[in-house]
């Protein structure tokens, strides 16, 4: 076991230096994949059978899948290729007094620094355009990016990330979705409100709904913040032409939106990019969005090399987005054989640092939060507001997973109130072809009773098994009173 | 004791943007061999929505899903698509995937008709060949009907299109308008078993009946449905972003975020809803994010019906739900236990 | 990961030399299955300059019974102690402490020994051998000398080894061959789960007193270590062995645990979680008395 | 820097690395194999899974000079020029992997299970597969596969043994 005594810069050892070492050794060049595998393939019969609509055909990326031959972008390569690392703030919310890159720069094998003023429209969002590429003079939550490195290896430009020195002057986060609700909370991207978004639906009277029903019952449901965790982290590989052309290699699920957002960061014109996105490993609404692309242009830019980035489990869970926590009230009036009169409901989604796909989410929530029932009476009102949290964005079901959580567990509540059978009370109320959705969107193709019917078919499902729970406590129903419990 | 409960959960869900623009454009390209090309935009992230969208090309041109071959996720190649995103590719770019399959189709009915003595409208396209409808014996291969189209014609048989779903704004005051082209609608029940001394819930089983319009490949439409519910379940029990007092992540790794392995799933069964949607393509809707809407709340109604306690903050871990049946148990009226 | 040298021991004596040379002038850590060590190293910002590949020591892979007790060699992985029939055999419980451990690959790689010395309190395989009264043997520049296992730990990943020393071997007295044991452990998921709280129980039974004999009792990630359950050992010596004695021993555990609370639970629930293990420990190791009987 | 030599899918191969390279680094970076994935690299997703004299590891927990001298299979091994193995025919065929990023390490995980247990349980797949996060699919169509590859290579072995 030799040591190299100075090891100034631990570049990666290319295999044509490993055949010279150990002459010998080696009768083939190292970098020959050593993979088998026949290129003469069958052709499962499900893909070859006409009609093709309604086939259990096998996929166009699975045999690549199972022979490990799919190319994700960090298992792509170029010649002279660089690493980038984000240095991220650490504080939730801050003033950033100081960036001192010096040491980093003098780094043997560190070729490029950045930080927020070397980015040319320092800001970007699919609706509001509130998010920076590199936080420089204020810092928004915790995973805020500030620094980018680009090095010969990833553990140099990690090494030379913790070598930046940066001031911050701390300031007080806000964390509460509700407190940042309140009007007299300071605003997180002041002068700009809190709250970012609004959203209402108003159909019928819900006071005369109320006034109609036989029982009014409330409910008060919250949810966590959640990551998508998609089992490929982010990556990206950029590279510039002698044209001037940039390719970006991307794990985005967005190619048009993303070329859009980066060349506008850049200030460049869309003609300029080109973003190719290969089989991605998992997105679930996190890859929807530009992350590291411009940091990454602009890294290759100043070293004239491709640099690649690929986030590490932690950088997943800081800096990419994650899912709304919900704050939700709900009230709805039902007439004592199970029919709701009325219902009421109150949506506070935790925006996090930046708005990022939170109108999608608010509106998705508040359209759905009545549920696919018919009502006739609705009020729904829907805010997002911003806290200092890791952004909330995208994730499969915007909003959807959580008002279905809500609505019925309240569902279920009723049922037990008025001691009807979960599957009943949905029969009785559930949309059917024509329903009026709470829009007042006439509904086609509706087969919400089939699904439960089914399910319910397939599930076993009986009236006698709801005495599995006995004993349970009796929602807390209530008489009077009409505001929705904040 | 370990007690066992079940739970159902209905749910609808849109599909494509709300009421904002999101087209997706496609070009579908036949070669000399009756087989296709298909250019999208649109960027495969698992879902296998290239598998379908192939389908849909081969669907329409009469030909197999392996006789289309797909190019993706280049801005230099592939026209301009929304992307993977709100369930809308099958939708969205199937549609256009289908109309642009469509204009080659009718393409080559103009080509073939007067080879065939017959109209264009009297054509269709079935098992690789142009056909006389109703007399299947009079019929030309796609493969010559596209080089005929190319060498004789002058036409390439190459066609474009896009979509966009028809949505109409919505009110700002009463929210009123129409923001989705289409929605679907599902029912999960879940069968769950909670220990009662220590809160600790075991998912035993869910059944999914979900409606997807046509499913396009029932065997994609399952493994959408088996994923979301296993992505549901960590929602419903284990997932969660934790903050400190100043606002710094605590738990930002698969060690401490706590997601399920194969040892926490249940036992899934699909069911498909049959059902067709007139504005999909071949009656087809989607089915990526509706999946895991309803398995929280089939789970959570499940742990009521099995001890019951309302746990009305997810996730419900161990814990919570210890704590709730600590707290019922204290709420009950003593009693003299014998 | 930071750059380091490392060196490989060919055996036991191998690897307390490369320690005591280089511990004197380094920072030197030990690898054996890596599990806890790379994970450890990956995101740190601290590292070791010289790192000792303890992975090919031979000497301490064995498991022995002996008359004069069972001997585990520090190297042996989880999933040998999994496969092997003498411990399946003498300890069930041991080999269930060890299935509850990580996965399949990381089961492949851990070693008992690592576990142990890494110390963290929720470690998986501490409860079972501290309720057996293992006893940790220590190899350095001297030889071996061996310690109680429960003395073995000063804290949170703190042992009483010393930079030139390694944990050799991990013996459990003949006095316990064959006691019936059980291990139970409570996480936050069924797969790969880090342990809210671990219990492990211990005793013979007198037949016809039909009492406790020796109850000894393990509890792991309720404490900066692993600790024994004294208080609930001292009121089950002796007593009859009924259903209501085990609950009653289970909240007195309870009481001696001292846990606190964090991000994965709180500490209240956490007591409520060793009673409760420890019941059903107590009830696992009785069945097993009774099979054996 | 240290000169490891392994045999990787039966092949003896050779590169000189830091000694903080980890065999996935090494397999990856030097061997340009990449099929094995690096998801966390600290050992809690399973897609670095491999084979290392006959057990599964992983590779990012695993340093390269620990694995000298050793028999290391990968996901690229398991095909030959002849065919694909059957159990990544099984996942092809049953569309088991979606993103397809877990792959490799759950195939491999699965290999490890059945040449050990030829005919496994489903508890037993789901203990196999209890370290290879995936979080496309909820597992259930890899299990299926499984069990069918089971099938498959238990009728190649008896066929083999005749």
């Amino acid at each position: 076991m030799d040591k190299d005594k100075n090891p100034k810069v631990a570049e990666k050892v290319s295999p044509v230096e490993t055949v010279l070492k150990e002459p010998g050794i080696l009768h083939e060049p190292v970098a020959a994949p050593l993979v088998t595998y026949p290129i003469e393939v069958v052709i499962p019969k499900a893909r070859q059978q006409t009609p093709a609509v309604g086939q259990r055909a096998t996929r166009l990326d699975g045999r690549l899948h199972g022979l490990g031959q799919t190319g994700y972008i960090d298992d792509m390569t170029f010649p002279g290729m660089l690493y980038a690392k984000i240095r991220r703030a650490g504080v939730a919310s801050a003033r950033i007094k100081s960036i001192d890159t010096s040491e980093a720069e003098a780094m043997p094998g560190v070729m490029a620094v950045l930080t927020g003023k070397d980015v040319p429209n320092n800001s970007f969002g699919p609706s509001i355009k509130d998010q920076p590429v590199l936080a420089y003079e204020r810092v928004f939550h915790a995973g805020d990016g500030i620094v980018a490195v680009a090095a010969v290896t990833e553990q140099i430009a990690a090494e030379a990330c913790q070598k930046v020195k940066i001031e911050f002057e701390v300031l007080t986060p806000v964390l509460d979705p509700l407190e940042s609700l309140k009007l007299e909370t300071p605003g997180v991207h002041a002068p700009s409100a809190n709250i970012y978004q609004k959203k209402f639906i108003k159909k019928g009277d819900v006071e005369k709904g109320f006034a109609m029903s036989d029982h009014i019952i409330e409910g008060h449901f919250t949810t966590q913040m959640v990551e998508h965790v998609p089992m490929e982290p982010h990556a990206t590989i950029a590279m510039w032409d002698a044209n001037g052309r940039l390719t970006v290699y991307s794990t985005l699920g967005r190619i048009t939106l993303g070329r859009a957002d980066l060349a506008s960061t850049l200030g460049i014109p869309i003609s300029r990019v080109r973003i190719v996105a290969t089989i991605v490993g998992g997105n679930f609404g996190g890859k929807n969005e530009i992350t590291t692309e411009p940091v990454l242009a602009l890294l290759s830019k100043k070293t004239g090399r491709p640099v690649k980035s690929v986030f590490t489990r932690p950088d997943e869970f800081i800096a990419s987005t994650t899912r709304h926590p919900l704050i939700m009230d709900y009230k709805t009036g039902v007439t004592k054989d199970g029919r709701i009169q009325a219902r009421k409901l109150r949506l506070v989604l935790d925006g996090g640092a930046y708005c990022s796909w939170s109108e999608t989410t608010l509106s998705k929530a508040c359209i759905l939060s009545a549920g696919p029932y018919n009502i006739e009476n609705l009020y729904a009102e829907a805010y997002v507001v911003y806290t200092n949290k890791t952004m909330t964005g995208a994730m499969r079901g915007f909003g959807a997973p959580q008002v279905c959580f809500a609505y019925e567990s309240h569902m279920d509540d009723i049922a037990t109130l008025l001691n009807m059978d979960p599957l009943d009370i949905r029969l009785i109320n559930a949309f059917h072809e024509g329903s009026i959705s709470p829009t007042g969107q006439k509904l086609q193709s509706v087969v919400v009773k089939e699904s439960l019917l089914r399910a319910a078919e397939r599930f076993g499902w009986n009236p006698k098994g709801s005495t599995a729970g006995a004993g349970k406590i009796l929602p807390k129903e209530i008489t009077s009173g009409t505001t929705v419990r904040a | 004791m370990k007690k066992r409960g079940r739970g159902m959960a209905c749910m609808w869900y849109p599909i494509g943007f709300t009421v904002a623009a999101n087209p997706s454009s496609a070009v579908v390209k036949l070669d000399e061999d009756g087989t296709a090309t298909l250019l999208t935009g649109t960027v495969e992230t698992g879902q296998g929505s290239l598998t379908i969208l192939a389908q849909i090309v081969a669907q329409e041109l009469g030909i197999s899903t392996d006789d289309v071959n797909v190019v993706s996720a280049d801005t230099d190649a592939t026209p301009m698509d929304t992307g993977a995103i709100a369930s809308r590719t099958t939708y969205v770019t199937g549609n256009a995937a289908r109309l642009a399959a469509e204009k080659v189709k009718l393409m080559l009915f103009d080509v073939v008709a007067p080879l065939l003595n017959v109209k264009p409208n009297q054509l269709e396209a079935k098992d690789h060949r142009i056909v006389v409808k109703g007399f299947p014996q009079r019929n030309m291969h796609i493969g010559d009907a596209a080089n005929h189209a190319r060498t004789v014609t002058g036409e390439p048989p190459i066609g474009s299109a896009s979509f966009n779903p028809a949505t109409v704004a919505l009110d700002p005051e009463t929210g009123q308008g129409k923001p989705f082209g289409t929605y679907v609608y599902a029912t999960q029940i879940a069968e769950v078993e909670v220990d009662d001394e220590t809160g600790d819930v075991e998912v035993l089983r869910i059944v999914a009946s979900h409606d997807c319009g046509t499913p396009i490949n029932p065997m994609l439409v399952e493994g959408q449905v088996e994923g979301g519910i296993s992505m549901g379940v960590g929602f419903a029990l284990q997932e969660e972003i934790l903050f400190n007092a100043n606002g710094v992540q605590i738990n930002p790794n698969l060690t401490n975020y706590i997601m399920p392995t194969s040892l926490d799933m249940p036992e899934v069964e699909v069911d498909i809803v049959d059902n067709y949607d007139p504005s999909g393509p071949f009656g087809a809707k989607g089915v990526g994010e509706p999946t895991l809407v309803p398995t929280a709340a089939c789970i959570l109604n499940a742990i009521y019906n099995a001890v019951g306690v309302r746990i009305t903050s997810l996730p419900a871990t161990a814990e919570k739900v210890f704590n709730a049946i600590q707290a019922k148990r204290n709420a009950e009226p003593k009693q003299i236990t014998a | 990961m930071r750059a380091f040298e490392l060196y490989s021991a060919k055996d036991s004596h191998d690897a307390v030399a490369l320690l005591a040379k280089h511990s004197a002038t380094s920072k030197v850590r030990i690898i054996a299955g890596g599990t806890d060590l790379l994970a450890d190293l990956k995101f740190s910002a601290h590292s070791p300059n010289v790192v000792v590949d303890i992975s090919r020591a031979e000497d301490l892979k064995s498991i022995i019974a002996t008359e004069d007790g069972l001997r585990i060699g520090a190297l042996v992985t989880h999933s040998q102690i999994m496969r092997s029939v003498i411990i399946k055999e003498m300890f069930p419980a041991l080999v269930d402490a060890a299935h509850t451990i990580g996965a399949v690959q990381t089961r492949n790689l851990g070693t008992i020994g690592g576990n142990l010395v890494t110390a963290v309190p929720s470690m998986d395989s501490g409860a079972t051998l501290i309720a057996l009264e293992a006893i940790a043997s220590i190899q350095g520049p001297e030889g071996r000398h061996e310690v109680p296992l429960l003395d073995f730990f000063l804290g949170p990943r703190k042992t009483i080894l010393k930079p030139d020393e390694l944990l050799a071997e991990i013996i459990i007295p003949k006095q316990n061959l064959g006691k019936p044991t059980a291990f139970l452990k409570f996480g936050l998921r069924k797969g790969q789960a880090l342990a809210l709280v671990n219990s492990a129980a211990s005793f013979w039974v007198d037949w016809e007193k039909h009492t406790f004999v020796a109850p000894r009792i393990g509890l792991g990630a309720v404490a900066p270590k692993v600790i024994r359950a004294t208080q609930a050992e001292t009121f089950l010596e002796g007593r009859k062995i009924t259903p209501e004695v085990m609950a009653e021993a289970g909240l007195i555990a309870a009481s001696d645990a001292k846990p606190i609370s964090d991000f994965r639970a709180s500490a209240g629930y956490r007591k409520n979680l060793v009673a409760v293990l420890t019941k059903r420990v107590l009830e696992g190791a009785y069945a097993l008395a009774q099979a054996k009987r | 820097m240290l000169t490891v030599t392994l045999k990787v899918n039966g092949e003896t191969r050779t590169a000189v690395v830091p000694p903080e390279t980890t065999l996935l680094r090494m397999l990856r970076d030097q061997l340009n194999l990449t099929g094995s994935k690096l998801g966390c690299d600290v050992g809690d997703c399973g897609a670095c899974t491999v084979i290392v004299d006959g057990k599964v590891v992983n590779s990012c927990l695993m340093l390269a000079g620990q694995a000298e001298g050793r028999d290391v299979q990968t996901i690229e091994g398991l095909a030959t020029m002849d065919r694909v193995h059957p159990i990544q025919r099984a996942f092809e065929d049953c569309a088991s992997l979606q993103c397809g990023f877990c792959g490799p390490g759950v195939i491999m995980s699965a290999k490890a299970l059945l040449d050990e247990i030829p005919n496994p349980t489903i508890p037993q797949i789901r203990d196999a597969l209890g370290g290879n996060l995936c979080r496309c699919t909820g597992y259930v169509k890899m299990i299926e596969a499984i069990l069918i590859a089971a099938t498959a290579m238990r009728g190649e072995s008896a066929q083999a043994s005749r």
